[in-house]
């Protein structure tokens, strides 16, 4: 049996929760022994997600933005989720380089560099409905000596 | 200091952490900036800069179509391994030129 | 309509998580710009309440820990609850080396240092229902610079 | 090296942070080496130590109690401004010396 830890965090889409939400989430995985390059990598991706939750999802009103985030062995598993607008068709905001708010400077980019920095992305989203980005990543890749002392 | 001019040089001192947060306040700081200064040529310097999303590629594309129809040009210095991995991944290093010292 | 700021965390009561719940909460705060010594004070409140869940509520059994924080105006709010085993006599808890535990080296003089390192402290228990534990600090009290700016 | 034994003489070297979870750990090894070594006297080093709490309290007063039973002693050094407040407030300077130095 594995060793699993968990927790949940809620908290206001204000624009300076964001760090607060990278703090946290970098927080609950030094149990995992990352690098600092993972815990950038992890720090990148939970902000991208949080702040489509904060501009995209609630147009900057004020509500609540859930984290989940899960340990298990080596890999962390991230849910953020907003109770938003939605996104009508996830497919096209994947692309890199769309966005719908250009005028803010949005670069499109969010969800790729979710991708680049995680190790699986999954966006489950309806119009009306809000959004849910899950996403992993394995700690300690191409390390070898993690893979004996994480057994 | 978070802003110097110099001429039509305008330098941007960007936060420790560069996220859609501080990205609002940069894009209305230097974009008041260019206009009343006749700016040509914006250097973003991320001397105390460790860690940026694509709230930070925004603010950079956003000054480069401005300065770029005024016929000027943007560039980055000071920056760190990290800060590099993220501007080259996201193209941004096809427009604008990165200066590197030896430290 | 003073700003305010709202999270809630829920984790698991396991003692690695001790320098989560503290991070997290310091994270939390920083908007208020607290000093490093108020953040150590509420470091110390926020690790006598998480432990106590720890090891008094839920006797090292892995269940739920929730923590309440709010910030308005100046004011931190906290709230650390645990759904386990209760006090019988909170007053009698309350009192300076008063502790169930002695065989583990427990000093009784958790309730104190909430006390003595946050300006209210308010315990709601009940056998068999849980313990909440509701603290308040003020930041910046006695920095003359900050009644002004707080406005 | 978090343990050292000079003859009768053991310095725990304190972590980071003296919390609960670490106290468990120090309680247990620091009490192993005790018994073993015939120590008679606990030096507790906090130069790496920036936090504490009420469970580092009862980790002294634990090894006080052990190590006043055989006639000895427990001492704190390079403690800073905030570890030596903890300590005073919870009483535990009573039984116990902290031996400051000059920076
Ligand atoms: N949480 C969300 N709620 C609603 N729409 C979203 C959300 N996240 C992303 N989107 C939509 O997907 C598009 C692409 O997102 P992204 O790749 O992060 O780029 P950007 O944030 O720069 O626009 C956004 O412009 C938006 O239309
Ligand atoms: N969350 C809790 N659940 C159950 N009992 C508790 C809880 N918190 C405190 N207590 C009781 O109150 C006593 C005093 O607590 P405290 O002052 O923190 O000292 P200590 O933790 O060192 O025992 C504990 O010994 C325990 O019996």
């Amino acid at each position: 049996m594995e060793h699993t830890n968990e927790m949940q965090l809620i908290f206001d889409s204000r624009s300076s929760n964001e760090s607060f939400a990278r703090v946290t989430v970098a927080a609950f995985m030094t149990s995992l022994n990352p690098t600092v390059e993972e815990v950038s990598d992890v720090k990148t991706a939970v902000s991208e997600a949080v702040t489509n939750a904060i501009i995209h999802g609630y147009e900057n009103e004020i509500h609540n933005i859930h984290i989940r985030a899960r340990t298990e062995g080596r890999t962390l598993y991230l849910e953020i989720e907003d109770e938003g607008k939605g996104i009508e068709d996830v497919k096209q905001a994947m692309e890199p380089l769309f966005t719908t708010k250009p005028e803010l400077d949005r670069s499109g980019m969010g969800f790729s560099f979710m991708e680049a920095f995680m190790d699986s992305l999954e966006v489950m989203s309806a119009p009306g409905k809000g959004t849910t980005v899950k996403m992993e990543k394995t700690i300690g890749k191409g390390r070898r000596l993690w893979t004996t002392q994480s057994l | 200091m978070k802003y110097q001019v110099q001429e039509n040089c305008l330098t941007v001192f960007l936060p420790n952490e560069l996220d859609h947060h501080n990205a609002e306040e940069i894009r209305k700081e230097s974009d008041h900036l260019i206009e009343h200064n006749h700016i040509r040529y914006v250097i973003f310097d991320f001397k105390e800069t460790n860690f940026m999303d694509s709230s930070g590629i925004g603010v950079i594309m956003g000054r480069y179509k401005r300065i770029y129809l005024l016929g000027g040009e943007v560039c980055a210095v000071h920056t760190n391994e990290r800060m590099r991995k993220i501007l080259t991944m996201s193209g941004v290093t096809k427009i604008m030129q990165i200066y590197e010292e030896e430290e």
